[in-house]
């Protein structure tokens, strides 16, 4: 027993170990967040949502996971079959690999990057080039439009979410997330979010985009382009895009978490729970989930000029104006900074 | 499935595999949002809230064919949708349901007489569950569904026959096996035509400016020298068929001269 | 009028006339740009049924559309040929389904009017409050389409929430959900049921009482709503007239024709209702427009239960109805707008010719007039504003 | 932006219809009957007396064209409707086994699906439509214009097979 512990402590073993724990939890992430979307669009339509399928319908995305799997994989005629099939792994991958950095305890992390926050900003951009292939590789002028969207769409929405970020790195002076955590302290007052609230707000919205989901499900577009990219996409890759939307989903509200909620400490001191700290950092990423969500059912689409407009003309200015305030005031009253 | 159809017999891989994956299937049957007519309203019905299709985890309706297992035929079928409907049959993934719901989809329904109407979805894509109605109520949607889930209970990868129709005595034993219905034809062109009723001569088909092609082969009017234009060349060919038909009979004639 | 202010603020946010948006082709060939062609439908989300639209696209501005129909052509003109004349009832309940009131009354009124024949006051009343529940139950899910068409799910289910319950009460009238065959020549099939008539009340004092919050509340202050839907679609009125727009979306450009005043049959000159117009003439003005209408046929279900008379329900006809030969014409406002039938008579039992003008077939021509100019996904909420019916378009 | 629709009071709106068609063209028939005028027309006044509706008289709608097939000849019935309770129905004959009318596009621009439907159904040819092509029957898949008399379906059903 002490050996197997022992050998947890050697660095690549206990990479590789926590690398696959985490890709367990992202394949199930999927699985789990399908059938949390549609409970809560049951609650929501004032319906019961899936309820025949084991104890209150809570086998359901096994049922649908297995009948994916067993779906025959079709590829159109024309398509470009190395780039049809490559763009779900390309889809995949960064989002499985940005957990890599994610803090969920003090000491539960796989990699404690000290450029962690470049980290998640370089990976994350790689998923447009995912949504591209996609649509070229499916030649259908549907998913075209639909990858076009995508690409606009998440390189417009990187500038805000890069911006919005630069606070927080001001305020802690590192790059490394478990320092971000650490600098924000075990009570609700000393979180990022109240400080940096217009980089918070920025953050959230450009972090709904950047997942596309409603309102900015453009590339997707269910009622004009009939899922866009991902039009001729069926059985297993389906899934795998499906599996990488809603990993890209969690891991976005992870890091708002992260950065701006105070990550696994405890809003107040005495409810410290001490190993168990993970549970906040879960209860934070559920609620912000559950948001994300609550907003998917409730509010249209917007219109690509206006996602826009919205992104270069209100996101862009406000998070410029706010990290001058911020650099101002770190200027006068020193003690701000870390 | 090419490694479990190299069992010749069913076996315990086999079964298992089976009553997994027949599970898996039966209970996520995500219909494709295919709303054809009158019944396509009593779909959307069936779907929202107060029947709730999606408690049988089949309410999620996907608008691609690519992500879709059933087919919900809701409503009259026409000559000019068969061709469509048999496309976006084709373009579902295997394997693949068809529910045929309302009485136009099984055979035409108050329609039947109509000219441009299919009697029945089942003469181009092969129909599995029969959901009678004008339309049927969801709770025989419903109805259709749960048939639906019981006829996939029972499917077999290995060593399951599929029931042929056959003419059958009155004791029972079978006489004789009919072939079974082919489902081509539509898919590849044309929907069959009326017999019996003379064509009539008025139609003209033209090309027309900068129209995509797509929209090129409907019919319009004709100017007066257009259309005597088109009158002689038809003359033309017909007098190059016969003559051609004269030649052919005369070689005919030498050979068996 | 609903909103008034708040349209007032908005003023000036979306001036640029959507033609402008347009490149000329002229300039296209000098850049060397190419458009795309699109096929959309006929099996395609929100397409309301089977239409199908060929888009030349630019970029994602649409250069051209042109509607193909014909896809559920079911031949209710020639069938209607071949039958006797009370077996066309039920087949024209099939035309628009969303309105299959409308279409029996239309038609019966046509037959009616080459028959003379007298209709009992009750059965009148009977018929107006069927059809305005009728109008209840097509308003209420379009709103949800629209909603639908631009993204959100919900409002769709709240709206089939109402449908349903109205749909209940079709049912114990008339004992079909959908399909009802219930207004007949020389009046309706049966006389109401003793308890409905407490049954509707009660609803529709519901409905009234959780309309504002479920259709108003949560949709019309709706920011991303507002901006998807103003100026969208923006029509003159004269453009509207031009291309034969009836019903409520030529109501939203100002122009106060509806049928159930200005020609008026049955018992609606006994009714106190007002012609719900806006001013705008986009996509928002004719929400709006169904809104208030719905609220309208609230009052009128209203009035039609508290002046109901007693008595007979079906006047005599005849078993065997045949008309002398002559035309006869039926008009009704079918809530898309203006619904006739036009029926010739032979003097056999048969009707020698039956033509539907189906509301929706004459508004789609709206399609080919406004959408070029507008983003690929403004036709979506445009179809929200026509709220076409696969089933009336292609007969 | 403002669209001015007919006033007054309907009998003499009608009448002023009636006259105003009566006197500038040679109708055949011209009477007010229940509140509608009705008019008949030779076929080749038809554009010009739907002009003269919609120019000179103001008349804004045309409701819908109704072809009957008289197995030989062809009626045409248009109706105008004014928006304000007065209909003008303007009826035509056209002769022949390949019937060409003129088209009143260029009158009431909606009339474009009508004429289309009316060539689809009944083959009856428009002159100088824009866009005459079918709506509803596919050339490649059916050459006829199904409206017609001569057309038959399987089955009639009245009281006559009956007794």
């Amino acid at each position: 027993m002490q050996t197997v512990l022992n050998l947890l402590e050697v660095e690549p073993i206990r990479l590789l170990i926590s690398f696959g724990a985490v890709l367990f939890l992202v394949l199930n992430l999927a699985a789990i967040l399908t059938m949390a979307e549609r409970k809560v669009s049951g609650y929501i339509h004032l319906r019961y949502g899936p309820n025949r399928v084991g104890p209150r319908g809570l086998l359901q995305p096994a049922a649908d996971v297995f009948k994916l799997f067993t779906k025959e994989n079709v590829s159109p005629g024309r398509s470009d079959l190395w780039v049809f099939l490559g763009a779900p792994i390309a889809m995949f991958i960064p989002a499985a690999l940005v957990w890599l950095v994610v803090p969920f305890a003090p000491d539960a992390v796989v990699a404690d990057l000290n450029v962690a926050i470049l980290f998640f900003v370089a990976i994350t951009s790689i998923g447009a080039l995912g949504v591209v292939m996609a649509g070229y590789g499916s030649r259908s002028a549907f998913s075209l439009l639909g990858a076009l969207r995508g690409a606009a769409q998440m390189i417009s929405y990187e500038v805000p979410l890069i911006l919005s970020l630069l606070g927080v790195v001001m305020l802690t002076g590192s790059l490394s997330l478990v320092d971000v955590v650490q600098a924000q302290g075990d009570t609700i007052w000393t979180w990022y979010f109240l400080p940096q609230l217009p980089m918070f707000i920025t953050f959230y919205i450009s972090g709904i985009a950047e997942v596309k989901r409603v309102p900015f499900d453009l590339p997707e577009g269910e009622s004009e382009i009939v899922g866009g990219f991902m039009i001729e996409y069926s059985g297993m890759t389906w899934a795998l895009i499906q599996a990488a939307e809603f990993a890209s989903m969690a891991v976005i509200s992870a890091i708002t978490v992260t950065l701006f909620l105070g990550g696994w400490q405890p809003p107040l001191p005495f409810l410290d729970l001490g190993p168990f700290n993970w549970v906040w950092f879960g209860i934070k990423t559920a609620l912000i989930m559950f948001t994300f969500q609550w907003i998917r059912w409730s509010v249209p689409r917007l219109r690509m000029d206006q996602l826009m407009d919205l992104g270069w003309k209100v996101l862009v200015p406000m998070t410029l104006i706010w990290l001058f305030v911020t650099a101002g005031l770190m200027l006068l009253f020193p003690s701000l900074g870390a | 499935m090419g490694v479990m159809q190299q069992f010749n017999e069913p076996n315990l891989i086999t079964t298992s595999t089976d009553k997994l994956f027949n599970w898996a299937r039966k209970n996520s049957l995500w219909p494709l949002q295919f709303g054809l007519a009158c019944c396509a309203i009593e779909m959307m019905s069936t779907g929202m809230a107060h029947n709730d299709l999606d408690r049988f985890g089949a309410g999620f309706f996907a608008a691609s064919p690519r992500q879709a297992d059933v087919m919900i035929v809701s409503g009259t079928v026409s000559t000019k949708m068969a061709e469509r409907m048999t496309r976006l049959y084709e373009q579902m993934p295997e394997p693949k349901w068809v529910i045929a719901m309302g009485a136009c989809a099984i055979s035409g329904g108050p329609f039947l007489d109509g000219y441009s109407v299919l009697m029945g979805a089942d003469r181009v894509i092969p129909v599995d569950v029969y959901v009678p109605g004008c339309p049927p109520r969801p709770e025989a949607l419903i109805f259709g569904v749960m048939t639906l889930q019981k006829k996939i209970e029972r499917d077999q990868q290995v060593g399951y026959e599929r029931p042929l129709p056959a003419l059958v005595d009155e004791d029972g034993t079978i006489n004789e096996y009919l072939p079974e219905r082919e489902y081509t034809g539509i898919s590849e062109g044309k929907a069959p035509r009326l017999e019996g009723i003379r064509p009539l001569k008025r139609t003209y088909v033209f090309e027309r400016e900068g129209m995509p092609p797509a929209a090129q082969t409907d019919v319009g009017w004709v100017p007066p020298e257009v259309k005597k234009r088109l009158k002689e060349e038809a003359k033309a060919r017909k007098a190059a068929e016969a003559e051609a038909s004269g030649d052919g009979a005369a070689t005919k004639t030498e050979e068996n001269a | 009028m609903l909103g008034e202010e708040r349209r007032a603020e908005h003023e000036g946010a979306l001036t640029e006339p959507p033609s402008s948006r347009l490149v000329s082709p002229d300039i296209r060939d000098e850049f060397g740009l190419e458009t795309i062609d699109m096929n959309m439908g006929p099996q395609h989300p929100a397409m309301h049924g089977l239409l199908r639209l060929i888009l030349e696209l630019d970029g994602e501005t649409v250069v051209r559309c042109d509607p193909v129909m014909g896809y559920l052509h079911r031949c209710q003109e020639k069938i209607a040929e071949n039958r006797m004349y009370p077996a066309v009832i039920p087949m024209t309940d099939r035309l628009d389904y969303f309105a299959n009131m409308h279409n029996e009354h239309g038609y019966c009124l046509a037959v009616e009017d080459l028959l003379d024949v007298e209709i009992p006051p009750r059965a009148e009343y009977i018929r107006v409050l069927m059809c305005e529940l009728m109008r209840l139950a097509s308003h209420i899910p379009s709103i949800g389409f629209l909603m639908l068409e631009l993204g959100a799910f919900t409002p769709i289910l709240y709206a089939f929430r109402e449908r349903e319950r109205i749909q209940s009460i079709f049912e114990a009238v008339t004992g079909a959900r959908m399909m009802f065959h219930y207004i007949r020549i020389g009046g309706v099939k049966a006389d109401l049921p003793p308890d409905i008539p407490q049954k509707i009340w009660d609803y529709i004092e519901s409905l009234e009482a959780h309309f504002q919050r479920d259709f108003v509340d949560l949709i019309q202050d709706n920011e991303i709503f507002i901006s998807r839907t103003r100026n969208v679609g923006k029509m003159s009125q004269e453009q509207a007239v031009e291309m034969g727009v009836t019903g409520p979306a030529l109501r939203c450009t100002g122009v106060d024709f509806d049928v159930r005043l200005d020609y008026p049959y049955s018992v609606y000159p006994e009714l106190q209702f007002e012609v719900i117009t806006d001013t705008a003439g986009d996509v928002e003005a004719s929400y709006r427009v169904r809104i208030a209408e719905c609220l309208q046929s609230i009052q009128i279900i209203k009035q039609c239960l508290e002046q109901m008379p007693e008595g007979e329900v079906l006047g005599d006809t005849g078993r065997r109805i045949r008309p002398a030969e002559g035309e006869g014409f039926g008009r009704v406002e079918s809530p898309r707008g203006e619904y006739a039938v036009h029926v010739v008579s032979d003097g056999s039992d048969t009707p020698y010719r039956v033509h539907y003008r189906d509301p929706s077939f004459c508004n789609m021509q709206l399609l080919q007039e406004i959408v070029p100019g507008h983003y690929l996904p403004d036709i979506m909420p445009i179809m929200g504003l026509i709220d076409p019916v696969s089933g009336g378009w292609d007969k | 932006m403002a669209l001015t629709l007919p006033e007054g009071d309907l009998q003499t709106r009608l009448e002023r219809y009636l006259e105003g068609l009566d006197n500038r063209h040679g109708l055949e028939e011209s009477e007010i009957v229940d509140g509608v005028v009705r008019i008949v027309a030779a076929k080749g006044d038809v554009p010009a007396v739907l002009a003269t509706a919609r120019e000179t008289l103001g008349i804004p709608h045309l409701s819908f064209i109704t072809v009957v097939d008289r197995q030989g000849t062809f009626e045409l019935t248009y109706e105008l409707i004014d928006l304000r309770g007065a209909t003008v129905r303007v009826k035509t004959t056209i002769e022949g086994d390949e019937p060409v009318i003129g088209t009143v596009t260029g009158v009431y621009p909606t009339a474009n699906w009508h004429e289309r439907e009316a060539y689809d159904m009944f083959g009856v040819a428009f002159a100088g439509h824009p866009d005459l092509r079918r709506t509803y029957m596919w050339q490649d898949h059916f050459d006829h214009h199904p409206l017609l008399k001569s057309f038959e379906i399987s089955t009639k059903r009245t009281f006559e097979g009956l007794r």
